[in-house]
């Protein structure tokens, strides 16, 4: 049962219709990258995917849950991490871990994940005071906590060192073979040598690259 | 959805407005403000049950207002409302939860009210005064959420949202200055009945409403 | 204000208003059929003789 | 066709118009009893303002009504037209709202400036010129609220939420103030000799004419409206267009 399953989605703002009808099928344990010019709507098809938006049209099937008609249920099954990574700013990011496991219902040894992603030293320093690049750790530790059947990452490797890179590869080898992962990715080589399979959305809709 | 979960949002939303304590801080000043705008026209209210009756509820409708904004406005800025989007829980329970923690600091708002009326203007520090404070705390509190919540996907935000809350508080403030001139004219409790009922029935017209309304509301693009 | 001048402020404003309404919607809603018109023969003239489909 | 209808509503609507308004005035004029010799009317000319202010304030009614329920319907589902068909409704709405308030302040100050009182605080804490004071500012925060809103469908999904709000709002005001204001406001009940409390049946006609006047007015502009905003939609997507091909 594929991880995700988009047929003939679309999505208006206004008088403007973002793509043609498109599909698109991420495989459990496939690791897709979604490649893309600018305001062609990744982010927007990303957050559709997590139930964070509602599509115009068409059919979306998340780990076999109907997330049109039952985003409530869909919605478990998924970890999102938004672009710019919104967090808190008067949490820690220990907090946001305790926070989201609990709202997730699953067991998470917050100490043990922020050293996974390199935030030993940060855990208990409220959000406002962390780099970019650390809230983009912090934001992909909550999305991958719940191991979900379909993880949606918004440009991951953005203000990340080497460091952080290598823990986001860590965290799609950890995956492959198990969980979905669609990533939205500007740059074509990191693409290819991060993900099995590489696509591409324009206006007319999401085709192999 | 389990309250364990619902916990977890009131926790956080606890944790962020407790955390800086500014917003108790700030809502505490602002009602106090009111009050020393009042002591600069009005030396005293003895035998002026109306101009009383507007010193009580206008620091409370005001406060509730700028406080439930700040909070949405947070959420909106800094995108976090993308993440309570994609969070395993209905879209209704954010917007409860906060209404929640906006109820406690209203009702908190409405405590220090009543007290600097009865301290500075030896207002009658009765159930009677209190009564209607509070359920209109209460409904304000909801009204407030849901117009902040509204402002917050907005331009110029903090224009609006009095804007918008005034025309819906309408009816509470019409209710509770009546049970408040009734009790400030030293009448029991009996005799306003009818402007009690009327802010009961409107503070849960108002919880039912927003219960369709927050998933709406807080819904992504 | 005595009572004649407020009789015929309150109508004379009112119709005068509603009058003044009704005239400038019609005009402006016959501009911009007009304007319409002409973008859509533009387009129509564009597409036909060089006959490329979207 | 719709758009068959509407502009067929439009035009039986506009003839209403023609034809009603002159019917009211001559009514108004000639029908209505004469005011202007009896002892307590000051002004008897003015109080034939009472032709108009209720029905645009009943036309307004209607008005938000016809907003809530289009509002309703676009949440349901989610179709742009629902909602510029609730904001022309709305701005018409308003309108009309305004020329009820306008009517009624001048009335009011006219009718009881004789008793002394402050003329304009006393006109609108009557229940039934407070109710069109708050729909007025219900309207304002309603028409504000999508200017100050970005995006079609937000600012649709928004307007709807903040409709339904003000449609319990406004309601709950004209019976809170209805039922607080006899009992605690005595010294507001309005003029000894309300004019409209005592409907006599030229009156009562007269008014009814009104009210059936105004709301073929409130139907033609408001049909109107949404035809100038369908068409000012369709320029932009053409000129959209025009700005796309090379």
């Amino acid at each position: 049962m594929p991880a995700l399953w988009m047929s003939g989605l679309r999505k208006r703002f206004g008088a403007r219709e973002l793509w043609a009808p498109l599909d698109l099928t991420v495989e459990a344990g496939e690791t897709v990258a979604l490649l893309g010019a600018n305001g062609v709507g990744k982010s927007t098809l990303l957050r559709i995917a997590a139930t964070a938006s509602r599509p115009t049209a068409g059919a979306l099937v998340v780990d076999g849950v109907d997330a049109v008609r039952s985003p409530d249920q869909a919605r478990p099954r998924v970890g999102l991490q938004p672009q710019d990574a919104p967090l808190y700013a008067e949490l820690t990011p220990h907090e946001h871990l305790r926070w989201w496991a609990r709202l997730h219902g699953v067991a998470v040894d917050p100490d043990a994940t922020l050293v996974q992603f390199g935030l030993a030293q940060a855990a208990h320093r409220p959000s406002a005071v962390l780099s970019r690049g650390q809230r983009q750790r912090v934001a992909l530790a909550l999305a991958s906590l719940p191991d979900p059947p379909l993880l949606l990452l918004d440009e991951p490797f953005t203000a990340l060192d080497a460091a952080g890179a290598t823990q986001v590869e860590a965290l799609l080898a950890a995956r492959r073979g198990r969980k979905g992962t669609l990533m939205a990715l500007h740059d074509e080589a990191l693409a290819r040598r991060v993900a099995d399979r590489v696509v591409r959305l324009d206006r007319t809709g999401v085709h192999p690259a | 959805m389990s309250d364990g979960r619902f916990r977890a949002l009131l926790w956080k939303d606890a944790r962020r407005e407790l955390r800086g304590k500014e917003s108790i801080a700030a809502g505490v000043v602002l009602v106090l403000l009111f009050y020393v705008l009042d002591l600069f026209a009005f030396p005293t209210l003895a035998g002026a049950p109306r101009t009383a009756a507007a010193v009580l509820w206008t620091p409370l409708l005001y406060a509730a207002g700028a406080l439930a904004g700040r909070a949405w406005a947070a959420e909106a800025d800094r995108g976090t409302l993308e993440l309570l989007r994609a969070a395993p829980v209905p879209l209704l329970s954010h917007g409860l939860s906060r209404w929640v923690v906006n109820l406690v600091i209203t009702l908190a708002l409405a405590l220090v009210g009543f007290v600097a009326g009865g301290a500075l203007f030896a207002l009658p520090v009765t159930v009677e005064v209190a009564l209607p404070l509070a359920l209109g705390a209460v409904g304000l509190s909801i009204l407030a959420s849901l117009a902040a919540a509204l402002a917050a996907q907005a331009r110029s935000r903090d224009v609006l949202l009095p804007i918008l809350l005034v025309p819906l508080a309408a009816p509470l403030l019409q209710a509770g200055i009546a049970a408040t001139l009734s009790a400030l004219a030293g009448l029991p409790l009996s005799e306003a009945r009818a402007p009690l009922l009327v802010l009961a029935a409107y503070d849960l017209v108002a919880l039912g409403v927003s219960l369709v309304l927050w998933p709406i509301l807080l819904e992504g693009e | 204000m005595n009572d004649a001048t407020t009789f015929l402020l309150a109508f004379g404003s009112v119709f005068a208003g509603i009058a003044y309404y009704m005239v400038w919607m019609e005009r402006k809603a016959k501009a911009l059929e007009a304007r319409l018109r002409t973008l859509a023969a533009k387009a129509n003239n564009q597409d036909a003789p060089s006959g490329n489909q979207a | 066709m719709k758009a068959g209808f509407e502009a067929k509503a439009r035009q039986v609507s506009l003839a209403a118009v023609l034809v009603g308004f002159p019917v009211l005035l001559y009514l108004t004029w000639f029908v209505a009893p004469d005011w202007s010799y009896q002892p307590d009317v000051t002004a008897p000319l003015t109080r034939k303002i009472l032709f108009f202010h209720p029905p645009s304030a009943w036309a307004s009614f209607i008005a938000y009504a016809v907003v809530f329920v289009l509002g309703i319907a676009y949440l349901n589902e989610r179709d742009l037209r629902h909602d510029r068909a609730a904001r022309a409704a709305a701005e018409v709405g308003f309108m009309m709202n305004s020329i009820a308030l306008a009517t009624g302040t001048l009335w009011g100050i006219q009718e009881w400036a004789k008793a002394g009182q402050n003329a304009l605080a006393t006109v609108y804490s009557e229940p039934k010129v407070l109710v069109v004071v708050v729909l007025w500012l219900t309207f304002a925060a309603y028409l504000l609220l999508r200017r100050f809103v970005d995006g079609p469908e937000r600012q649709a999904r928004l307007a709807a939420v903040f409709g339904v709000l003000g449609f319990i709002a406004v309601p709950a005001s004209f019976l809170t103030s209805r039922l607080l204001t006899t009992s605690l406001h005595p010294d507001i009940a309005g003029p000894g000799s309300n004019p409209d409390a005592a409907v006599s049946g030229d009156v009562g006609m007269i008014l009814l004419v009104g009210f059936l006047v105004f709301l073929a007015l409130f139907v033609h502009l408001w049909l109107q409206r949404l035809r100038i905003l369908r068409l000012e939609d369709e320029t932009a997507v053409l000129e959209a267009q025009e700005t796309d091909t090379p």
